[in-house]
């Protein structure tokens, strides 16, 4: 059963003919023909946009072509629901999160599945379902710190992922698709989920495989496809590629001069300083002050505290005790609204639930925050508002159509919506949070040069993340986040990945969780 | 300087730009259900004869007066993702003490307490469910109760009597040509969708309904907005309860039964999703017109009471789901 | 406790809103006060709420009551919780009615039953059109049994005279509703000749169609019950003819057969009916309103 | 081999071992509704002397039979996060049917008949929402203005007799010291919960409620799952309706109109959220429980109606707040 890796055509498992998919007034995909093989990995790297998920939907059942066919061994196969593709030993893990968020880990691993009792056919056998869920955990290093038995609701975003994963490997299917899997995961949980499908491609399964994080993708696909304006560009072995630069001119079509723009060198005064701020349980006695034309990081690890900290300075959640000044001035801040009229603003780390109302268009989520500067006579310009959102948009390089609702543009141009809708509130400090989640390389890369930009303004930047080398390229001072306190400061002269990850791992060493996890524990 | 037709029409002429065959397509759900209304108005023109006549309409619009009055401020509600039950006893409490004030202190004042006792009972409802966290269904389901048991009790379970008589002639008198409950149902619809369109509550509305955690954190106060919006249907509710109240030209303890389940089926009707986040009170507006014509016609052709029942089910039925079929083709599904 | 313990009587009713049941009730109440009666009122909130009704009656049952006054909202519904009510040795009286269920004989009655109105609203129709001519009915809430009763026998008794139904319709019991509904029956018969309305809800309303549409005195409109908004659309020259029930004698006399079964006398004749008063804008200044509605500003 | 009793309870026995502490706070939310339904059985008890007694309770269990059914069918649907109003005109139609086969052909073809109807309903509310994408809220009111309308037309707007006796009987008679229609809803209970809680069926309706997008992927046949629900719960609507026929021993057209609004309330007093995905049966007979005893208590009071319908009205929103306090509490909040 096992292939060769030096299979032709014939050892294809799956394959595509000239697909081609349309939505109105996009062509997501078009004439893409591409083989995947028996037993390989085989990555799909492109921009936003570019069509992967598109392709997947396709390929689980979830979405029709418009145009073309798929092949499966060889023959031409109908994929018209997600169950008919899970029939066919097609499991996908999507990109959104697909958790029933009101059942128990045990139930949503075995969703759509569930083992027979001998009772007969339509009873559930709980019991076995619990086997089955922490078999799964078992195997994904999980065990210890999923309880199947818990609500999924009560999980972070990260051990949510896991369950899906589990969902997928309960199947033992022959091919299992996964569309982002590690985006939201830490390095630690992304490591053990590589682990897991190099283990998987052992044991003969086919792998295809989505992700924005290229090194992750060259050290574990055997083939990857680029995809670039819903076309196929070009399908590579790993191994004659000479590294990433390569497969990011692939993807942009253009050489990528620089990921990273250098560091705005212009810092002034003391622009916002938070101390002693404490929320019993989720974090406590934080301090830190930032400075004019600095950008700040945060570092951890998931679920060390850094979202709620940020949440609690923007007024989003209530804090214990603790106070903010900004240029000297003390601030009182209850609401959200209170730290926008104080020039705040914060983005934050979910587009989709916290970011954009995606029924709405990109002009108005452009101007959610601003309205107020457009009102004439207690009435809104819309003609003076929209010339304004239009020229933010050609300032971010948007490219989508602001007219449509903000969830048909791809991720990079939706969180560009978000971004342009605190500028445009002309905010002097800015919190990030996971500001490239999900995004490109081009589209990170523009991002990299928004903060810098705003710093060289006279913005104070705060920028919570958990890739390193982002922080480690993009700020002046890193702030590592661990259990709900500061573990350490690390000035720009000392950056040290290695420095980061010990201060990360102090809080966890000192109590097993930290309060944030442990609270979530207790629901 | 523009002029305040330019800024009206700045998103149609961009529109118009990218061609008219996309604007019938984008359009397409907006247009629907006023071609439906129009389909009905001549199959009930061919049948009747009366029908197609001015007085008929002017009989129609004085009808629908009280339920577009509701259905707008509904409208609201449902836009933030809320809904609300008790416009129907509102409508009676309203009339109860519209009544009573009106009958010791005259008109204007009347109006006013009517008003203000819509607004409360809004502001009630806006209250329990932003601050108790329960949801709108039953919230205004248990202010149903409350607001018509406190009418009934108020009023001792029969009409009050003794207004002003030029109250009662109002809602039989013209101006330009049209009845009075048409007109003042139409400064409502302009009102309430300038609102909607052109104010920053407005936009507020549909954020809040459309994602309310987005919403907060761009600084609007969610719940603030939310009890504003139950307020303004409780307004829109006191200005159908003075139309009807004018129509009867008494105080009605048990008034306005039936508007709870046919705003919202009017608002419905009129393409908003009781999801909350978009809308247009015109379309609204077409939604009280397909529900009122649709009873005239079937009465004025006789057709008996049971009959009448079955047949509004399917054309409410049938005037959704086209609705939606084109919604549907609009997304290419 | 010095006295004796007060009986309690129990009244059923399907619906307490409107003039009609509120006279009633206040004939009931200030007849029981004079009496030394406690009264429980259990109000069912609406004709269709049957189930409610036999609810509200076990519960009377419980409290071991003396009297139950009942008017069914369906006498056919009734039959189990009367029958229970009667096994445990409680009168049974129809209030308003001449039944309490269609199976159970009542201990006694105090009506002026449906039919009877309808018969008495065929009379008022005749005589206000002896040549016959065009009728609308706003026939009542659908399928509610009082509504149905007066319509049949009003219509058995205009069979074979001239008057022709041309519209009928059922609508809820709104004001404004059955405004709405007259008014598109007058649309289509613009010269219509009458308006029959199942009670003051209908009636008035049919009045006040008839008076926007400049119809008064020329569509003719019947009804029953008089209450304070019928009289002002008489007035008017809007309504033309009331069959008016007397609800607070009703009342008043149920309480007083009750007193009499309980004292072991039973009253003559079983089933009382009290006489239906025929009004038109000849007798409306005459007729005794004491009979036929509460003081002013009296509440329940 | 296991036994079947070993696996019923194998969730619970490990909640055990969790500590004592633990369930009750995670049974917060479930232990909010017995204690306050207690509450006013003791309030009721100190206030009225014939409250507390067997036979008060045999009529409030006769009187919330047919409420327990409509409720625990309403559960599925909600549970989905669907909605059935025409439960009620289900029931009416369900009677009419039911009475007319029962004359015709005998006690047992006219229950299956009355089943069979209730069925039919429900598929059909189920066809109309999963295929035209019609939200449950304008579909059910839809098809309860079709089948108000059909009961009666079908009955003539008067009511069925001629039931045989032995059916009216058995709403009277008692088994094991129970009422029958305490029995059959007891009955109806057990079934409804069992099938939530251990067959497939059951979870995919709480994964359709909860994710409809991750159930579809995960291959559920979302849309069979949704007719199913509204099929059982047309199929409980039935059971009411044939407790109330037996009660009222007559087919009767406009039976159980208040049932929608109750059985929703009763579902949401059960913890089961509107939204769908999480709740259980018995958490909903206590929610019935709730209703039918303050109905009862406050009648046995002799409480002016109007005050009445203001009590309830309160006492809902007092009793749900509770229970979302509850809940908050639960999430630390
Ligand atoms: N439902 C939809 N309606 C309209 N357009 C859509 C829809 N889904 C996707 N698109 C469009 O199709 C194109 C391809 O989108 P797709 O989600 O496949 O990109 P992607 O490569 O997965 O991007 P990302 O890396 O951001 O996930 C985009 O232009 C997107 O806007
Ligand atoms: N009570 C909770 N219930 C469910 N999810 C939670 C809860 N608290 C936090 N989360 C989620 O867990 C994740 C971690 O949040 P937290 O603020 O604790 O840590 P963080 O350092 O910001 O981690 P991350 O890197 O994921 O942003 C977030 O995605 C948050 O939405
Ligand atoms: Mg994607
Ligand atoms: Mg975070």
């Amino acid at each position: 059963m096992i292939a060769t890796h030096s299979a032709g055509e014939d050892n294809a498992i799956l394959a595509t003919e000239a697909i081609g998919k349309d939505y109105p007034g996009v062509r997501a995909l078009s004439n893409l023909s591409m083989v995947i093989r028996r037993g390989e990995v085989h990555a799909l790297v492109g921009e936003n946009g570019a069509g992967k998920s598109t392709l997947i939907r396709i390929l689980s059942g979830d979405a029709r072509p418009s145009a073309g066919r798929v092949l499966l061994e060889g023959k031409p196969i109908m994929l018209d629901t997600p169950g008919a593709a899970r029939r066919n030993g097609i499991v996908t893990i999507f990109q959104e999160l697909m958790i029933v968020p009101g059942m128990t880990v045990a139930e949503n691993i075995v969703l759509g599945n569930e083992p027979a009792s001998r009772a007969g056919r339509h009873i559930v056998s709980c019991r076995q379902a619990k086997a089955i869920a922490s078999d799964m955990l078992e195997a994904l290093d999980c065990a210890d710190e999923i309880d199947p038995g818990a609500r999924a609701s009560s999980l972070s975003t990260g051990h949510k992922q896991i369950v899906e994963i589990a969902r997928a490997l309960a199947l033992k299917a022959p091919i299992i698709i996964l569309d982002e899997p590690t985006a939201s995961l830490s390095d630690k949980e992304a490591d053990a989920l590589l682990r897991i499908l190099r283990r998987l491609r052992a044991e003969g399964t086919t792998i295809l495989y989505v992700s924005h994080r290229l090194t992750e993708v060259m050290g574990l696909a055997d083939r990857i496809t680029v995809l670039r304006g819903g076309r196929h560009i070009e399908t590579l072995e790993t191994s004659s590629l000479r590294g990433t630069g390569e497969l990011i001119e692939l993807m942009v079509g253009r050489p990528l001069t620089e990921l990273f723009p250098p560091r705005n060198r212009t810092i002034g005064d003391i622009r916002l300083s938070v101390s002693g701020l404490t929320r019993k349980d989720v974090f406590e006695d934080i301090s830190f002050d930032v400075r004019a034309g600095e950008v700040l990081g945060f570092a951890g690890l998931v679920g060390a505290g850094r979202t709620e900290i940020m949440r609690s300075v923007f007024g989003a959640d209530p804090r214990d005790g603790g106070e903010i000044r900004k240029d000297g001035r003390r601030l009182t801040i209850k609401a959200p609204a209170d730290a926008i009229r104080s020039g705040l603003a914060y983005i934050p780390e979910d587009r989709k639930d916290q970011g954009l109302v995606t029924g709405l268009s990109g002009y108005e989520n452009l101007l959610m925050a601003s309205l107020a500067d457009h009102c004439r006579g207690g009435l809104i310009a819309w003609r003076h508002a929209c010339q304004a959102a239009t020229t933010m948009a050609q300032k971010l390089q948007f490219r989508g159509q602001l007219s449509r609702p903000a969830r048909t543009n791809s991720g990079g141009n939706q969180q560009k919506i978000v971004i342009g809708k605190w500028m445009l509130t002309n905010a002097d400090v800015y919190i990030f949070d996971e500001p490239t989640r999900g995004i490109d390389v081009g589209a990170k890369a523009e991002i990299y040069r928004l903060i810098q930009d705003l710093a060289a303004r006279g913005a104070a930047v705060i920028v919570v993340s958990s890739e390193n080398a982002e922080l480690l390229h993009l700020c002046h001072r890193i702030l590592v986040v661990s259990a709900g306190t500061i573990q350490d400061e690390i000035p720009e002269e000392q950056f040290d990945e290695h420095r980061i990850l010990a201060a990360a791992f102090k809080g966890h060493d000192r109590s097993a969780v930290g309060p944030a996890q442990e609270r979530r524990n207790n629901e | 300087m523009q002029s305040y037709g330019e800024r009206l029409h700045v998103f149609d002429r961009e529109e118009w730009k990218a061609g008219f065959g996309r604007i019938v397509r984008e359009r397409a759900m907006e247009i629907a259900l006023p071609v439906v209304t129009l389909g009905l108005v001549i199959v009930f023109s061919l049948l009747s004869d009366v029908f197609l006549t001015g007085s008929n309409f002017r009989n129609i619009g004085i009808a629908a007066a009280a339920l577009a009055a509701v259905a707008f401020g509904q409208t609201f509600v449902i836009l933030t993702a809320g809904l609300d039950l008790s416009v129907g006893s509102t409508v009676a409490l309203v009339s109860v003490v519209l009544a009573f004030v009106m009958r010791e202190f005259g008109l204007v004042p009347g109006i006013v307490a009517g008003l203000l006792c819509g607004a409360v009972v809004g502001i009630v409802n806006g209250l329990i469910i932003t601050r108790f966290r329960i949801s709108a269904f039953i919230t205004t389901l248990a202010m149903l109760s409350v607001t018509a048991g406190l009418a009934l009790n108020l009023a001792g379970g029969v009409p009050i009597l003794g207004l002003p008589p030029a109250f009662g002639r109002v809602a039989y008198q013209y101006w330009l040509g049209l009845p009075i409950p048409v007109l003042v149902a139409g400064v409502t619809l302009v009102i309430a969708e300038l609102t909607l369109r052109y104010t920053r509550l407005g936009r507020h509305i549909c954020a809040v309904g459309g994602n309310e955690e987005a919403a907060r954190l761009s600084g609007i106060h969610v719940e603030r907005v939310r009890v504003i919006a139950y307020a303004i249907c409780g307004v829109t509710a006191a200005i159908g309860a003075i139309i009807l109240t004018a129509r009867v030209s008494s105080g009605q303890p048990t008034l306005g039964a039936t508007l709870p389940l046919e705003s919202i089926a009017a608002v419905v009707l009129g393409g908003v999703s009781l999801a909350g986040g978009r809308g247009s009170i015109v379309n609204v507006a077409f939604g009280v017109a397909f529900i009122s014509i649709l009873a005239n016609g079937l009465n004025l052709l006789n057709i008996s009471s049971y009959t009448q029942m079955m047949i509004i089910g399917l054309s409410l039925i049938a005037a959704v789901a086209l609705d939606q079929a084109n919604i549907r083709r609009k997304q290419g599904h | 406790q010095a006295q004796q313990p007060k009986k309690v009587i129990g009244l059923s009713k399907p619906n307490l809103k409107g003039p009609y049941p509120t006279a009633e009730l206040y004939g009931i109440l200030d007849e029981a006060k004079a009496r030394g009666f406690t009264v429980i009122v259990q109000d069912a909130g609406g004709y269709a709420n049957i189930d409610k009704q036999l609810d509200q009656i076990s519960n009377l049952a419980i409290k071991k009551v003396s009297a139950i006054l009942i008017d069914p909202s369906d006498p056919a519904a009734l039959n189990g919780v009367v029958q229970q009510a009667r096994d445990a040795g409680i009168l049974l009286v129809g209030a308003g009615v001449n039944v309490v269920a269609s199976a159970v004989e009542p201990d006694a009655a105090v009506s002026s039953s449906h039919c009877n109105i309808g018969r008495e609203l065929a009379k008022g129709a005749k005589a206000l059109l002896p040549d016959g001519g065009s009728l609308g009915v706003l026939a009542g809430p659908p399928g509610s049994f009082w509504a149905t009763e007066r319509l049949r026998c009003f219509k058995e008794d205009i069979a074979g005279t001239n008057i022709k139904i041309v519209a009928e319709t059922t609508s809820e019991q709104d004001a404004a509703t059955s405004l709405t509904r007259a008014s598109e029956i007058l649309q289509r018969h613009p010269k219509l000749d009458m308006i029959y309305g199942a009670d003051d809800v209908y009636g008035v309303g049919a009045a006040r169609a008839a008076q926007a549409a400049d119809r008064c005195g020329r569509t003719r409109i019947i009804f029953s019950v008089l209450g304070e908004e019928a009289e002002d659309m008489m007035n008017a020259g809007c309504a033309d003819y009331v069959v008016a029930q007397q609800p607070v004698l009703i009342g008043r006399t149920e309480v007083r057969v009750v007193s009499d079964l309980l004292e072991g006398k039973k009253p003559e004749p079983k089933v009382i009916n009290v006489p239906l008063i025929a009004i038109t804008p000849d007798n409306l200044k005459t007729v005794d309103k004491a009979h036929l509605r509460p003081p002013a500003g009296w509440r329940p």
